[in-house]
């Protein structure tokens, strides 16, 4: 079942601005695959008009967890539900990151800044599943942008937090960081979702020590399904580049098929 | 049961809701959410002769109760639609139009003769409206002149039926109307999208890479509502109306007004299943007042 | 302290936000909700030169984000304009606009040289652009040769500044803006309402006894952006721009796209205090963004 | 205070598709008059754009109460409305029923059908404050749309009742019951609020009877404050009749000023 209008919202946790939804769904729990994302509507009729696309948090056979930072008016509709609202989504929807036997005892780097951590949650937990030794890297400017640290403590992962002005954890940027413990180990293979600069350096910084990469983007998205091209990156493939849907291939992509230049700052 | 059928006089349309050409991508994008089949047709996007980059992004914003797109037509081109996709869309037991482009007339008449040459297509929709490609929005059916000369050149190559897709960016969209028709078209649908603008105040530069965009959504359908009226109470060739719509009524709304049949939209995007959803509401509304054919209600307005 | 103040060349306010014509009243409905001094000005409804009954209800019909309204120009007429309103309005502290109106040319310069002899009128706004009241939602403002003859002999005829208001309905709206600045006129005003209708499915009738009427709000909001920074980029006299202004931030990005200064309309409606609002939140985003003069940021839009 | 941004929802009760609503606003309950109306924004945002008018169905020092009927989007809205939310109200605006002391026990009709009760509670109770003895008509398609009679019976009013199905009262349209009673008892003055065809009916009723009357008009409203014009009904002043703003010179007016023929069915 690909539009679920029966899901509901089971439990809220909020820290600022940011919000954790736990949503009662079989049919997207049960599908969802890590760095899949969601169409979700925020409120009936106009305004907003679009879906607003999230990554799947987390997923399991009673429904999907989603993570978010309250950006707008939709994400702000969002934050304001109450446990038992009927929530109105399409998905899983995309291509998510490479999660496979082959990652069996390698190292996965899997490194997320700000909002961007939301799909690695369930990445960290399937990758551990496959057998890989995760450390998951979570960036934020102050310690207030990192709340899901707690969690991913208790389930266990190895984590390493940095925030821009020192208030926990390593004081600078993520990607440093990252820099710093690929300078002490290499990994086998690396996840990334954030803002385009960090995953632009993380990109460089991953071709510099060849470690296969994995990033996901973000884009304005009027469909979320391959019908609007509204969603396009500059994409490798074939030896050359095209704009390219990343709702449809993506949004999770090899570094090394990323159009680095035309994108972003 | 209520008889859905539409008729357009040169084709025949198992129920008047259609994919709008652009928010339908190629039609399999759709078929998880429903059986194509389902549909009076779908118009695929934009088709010009070669493969089209299309704009920058961002290529999206979105307004109250509207959308700004300037995608600006990216597209395989047609050896790679006839290749590729058509054989996967067509003989699925609903219409294929294919929305045609050109960046000057001779190309939307190479597109034709190409398409020609291949089955599976119920008719052409000559896109001659898209605001999105040419500077702040120029396209040939800003004028009756550029309408006419272009649908009489592509009339004359095409050996299926041409539909002249309009813009509602003028000043008297019956005069442009009227110009396809006399210059042969088959049939007119109306509106593509608006030409529109949003800024961005912080950075105070254009939201769009492309400056200007097309608006479409809930939001222009009063407007869309008032041109389809004004053009199908006199014309000749039947219509085919959207601008808006959202549900049955919006449908229904434009079918009262004196369009033949619809296209539905940028509501494609909001649900995937919005034309299927349309046109359920429209049969439950006919079924509840008694219509038993939906063409009866076409055109039906009583006016003063 | 943010400076305001707006300079029209021939005109200059102490901010750059008016009230709309026909959505203000008289101007005096709005006293209860704030001082008038607050505003830069307000342009009263527009003005036959004798009293006019305007059309039959229904007259409004909301729609998705928007209005549509076929009021028709109801209203008094200059003789109790001058006599029962001016002498309240005027003196108060803000720019009172006169919006003219007229069945002919000779009407529009009837009006303009009643009210030329009477004081406390800042400037005329002509409105050419009005839907509601012809058949269709002819205009002056539809063609460059009507705008530009009535534009001439109104100024002709006026002792004080005229600023024609032109309509979205049009095609080209540079091309009617040059008419009215190479026929004399002192600033544009746009946009008027879109040309709109609204069908009742239950009755199979127009919505407005009108059947057509003028659409408004923040649905048209993006395509009146776009047409003030089409007109505002290559206009030589200043430009006033409206459409959809909700909040400040819709106010600032008409600035940024090139208007000296903006009107407020349907937002007068939904709260009786916007305008005044509105004002507020340009003067505190210009602080919270080291603006110290607001009309600095008008036409700072940055393309490409 | 004209514009009520902090008003608050106290109570809600619902019969069906009637509400009453309870609201705490000071401002409003203090100034409001029977007959007067107020503006209500349904939502915030664009979709509904407009507010709603509602009249004033009863008010005291701490606030007001509306009774409404959904009929769209924005009486929806308002339906689903929680204690404790707050409300965005202009008002009270227009001009009102009569109400003097020259009424002081005088007979008076008060003639309410459907969601036209609404302001007849607060008239009604007003009214016997300055003496008069009040017959309070109220008229329904069924005994279902008629849930305000427990509390005028209880608030002590006098109380005809009618269905149009007979389920509750009188058997048949309210008109006739007012007709009726007319003819066993003239009254000084009639007040009334419903459809269209109910206060044409009544209007004819009265006439002929000469029995001032007095009608609560309804219109499609802009603004509420005599800004758009778009309110208007027929009439008579000074000989003529013109297009005139009901939200400024009424919603009341006196039957002989309401030019019928011009106006609904
Ligand atoms: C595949 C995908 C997965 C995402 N997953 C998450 C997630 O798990 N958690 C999370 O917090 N956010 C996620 N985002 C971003 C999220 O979709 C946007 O923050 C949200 O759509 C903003 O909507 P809004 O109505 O709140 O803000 P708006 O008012 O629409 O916009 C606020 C700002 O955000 C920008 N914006 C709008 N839509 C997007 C978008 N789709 N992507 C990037 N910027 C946008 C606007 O340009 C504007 O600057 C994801 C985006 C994509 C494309
Ligand atoms: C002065 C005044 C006082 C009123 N007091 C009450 C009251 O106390 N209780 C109550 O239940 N209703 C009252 N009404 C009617 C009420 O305003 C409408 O039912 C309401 O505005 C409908 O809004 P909506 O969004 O729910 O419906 P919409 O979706 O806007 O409209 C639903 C239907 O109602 C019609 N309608 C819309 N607005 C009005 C309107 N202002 N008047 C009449 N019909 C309208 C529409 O044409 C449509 O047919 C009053 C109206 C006026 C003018
Ligand atoms: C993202 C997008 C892409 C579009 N692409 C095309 C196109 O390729 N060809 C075309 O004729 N119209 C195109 N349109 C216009 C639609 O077909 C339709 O005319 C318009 O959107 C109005 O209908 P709506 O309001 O229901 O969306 C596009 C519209 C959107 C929103
Ligand atoms: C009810 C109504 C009446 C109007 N009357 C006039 C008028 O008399 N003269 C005029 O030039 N414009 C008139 N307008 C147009 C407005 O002045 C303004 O141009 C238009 O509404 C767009 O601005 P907005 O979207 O902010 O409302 C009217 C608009 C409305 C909604
Ligand atoms: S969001 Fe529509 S194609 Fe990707
Ligand atoms: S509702 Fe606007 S004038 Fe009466």
């Amino acid at each position: 079942m690909l539009i679920d209008r029966n899901a509901r919202l089971r439990e809220t946790r909020s820290w600022g601005d940011y919000r954790l939804l736990g949503i009662d769904s079989p049919s997207l729990g049960r599908t969802a695959r890590p760095g899949q994302f969601v169409m979700i509507k925020a409120a009936e009729g106009a305004v907003p008009l679009l879906r607003r696309p999230l990554s799947v948090h987390d997923a399991g056979p009673d429904g999907i967890e989603l993570f978010f930072k309250v950006a707008g008016r939709g994400t702000a509709i969002l934050a304001g539900k109450r446990p038992g609202d009927p929530l109105d989504i399409v998905g899983p929807l995309g291509k998510g990151f490479t999660v496979s036997g082959a990652l069996n005892g390698k190292r996965v780097f899997c490194v997320g800044g700000g909002r961007g951590i939301a799909p690695l949650f369930f990445l960290a937990r399937m990758l551990a599943g496959a057998g890989a030794r995760v450390t998951v890297f979570y960036g934020g400017r102050t310690a207030a942008d990192i709340p899901l640290k707690d969690k991913f403590e208790k389930a266990g992962f190895e984590l390493l937090c940095s925030t821009d002005d020192g208030s926990h954890g390593f004081a600078g940027l993520v990607t440093d960081l990252v820099g710093r413990e690929i300078g002490r180990g290499k990994p086998d293979h690396l996840c990334a979702c954030g803002p385009d600069p960090m995953m632009k350096a993380l990109a460089s910084k991953a071709r510099e020590s060849r470690v296969p990469a994995e990033f996901s983007l973000e884009s304005v998205m009027g469909c979320g399904i391959g019908a609007c091209w509204g969603c396009v990156h500059r994409i490798k493939s074939g030896g050359g580049e095209e704009w390219t849907k990343i709702c449809e291939d993506g949004p999770v992509f090899p570094g090394d098929r990323i159009a680095w230049t035309e994108w972003g700052t | 049961m209520i008889d859905l059928a539409a008729d357009l006089g040169f084709l025949k349309l198992k129920n008047p809701v259609l994919a709008a050409s652009g928010t339908f991508g190629y039609g399999s994008e759709f078929e998880p959410y429903f059986d194509l089949a389902k549909l009076g047709g779908f118009v695929v996007k934009g088709l010009y002769y070669g493969p089209r980059e299309g704009n920058r992004p961002p290529r999206l914003v979105e307004t109250t109760g509207g959308l700004i797109n300037a995608i600006g037509l990216q597209g395989v081109g047609v050896q790679a639609f006839s290749e590729k996709i058509l054989p996967k869309i067509r003989g699925r037991g609903t219409a294929v139009l294919v929305n045609v482009c050109g960046a000057d007339d001779d190309e939307y008449v190479a597109v034709v003769e190409f398409l020609d040459a291949h089955e599976g297509i119920a008719a052409y929709e000559l896109n001659i409206s898209c605001p999105n490609v040419k500077k702040e929005g120029l396209c040939p059916a800003l004028s009756p002149r550029t309408t006419a000369r272009l649908v009489g050149r592509v009339k004359d190559a095409s050996k299926r039926p041409v539909i002249v897709k309009l813009s509602p960016n003028v000043t008297d969209v019956v005069e442009i109307a009227r110009a396809a028709e006399d210059a042969g078209a088959d049939g007119i649908a109306l509106v593509n999208t608006f030409l529109a603008m949003a800024v961005d105040l912080e950075t105070r530069r254009p939201k769009l890479a492309n400056v200007f965009g097309g608006l479409s959504g809930p939001a222009v359908k009063p407007i869309a509502l008032r041109m389809v009226y004004q053009v199908a109470s006199r014309a000749r060739v039947p219509v085919i109306g959207m601008g808006g719509i959202m549900t049955g009524t919006d449908a229904l709304e434009f079918l009262v007004a004196g369009a033949s049949a619809v296209e539905v939209g940028t509501a494609n995007f909001v649900d995937p299943d919005a034309a299927v959803r349309i046109l359920r509401e429209i049969e439950e509304w006919c079924g509840a007042h008694g219509v038993s054919r939906v063409r009866d209600i076409v055109g039906t307005l009583e006016i003063g």
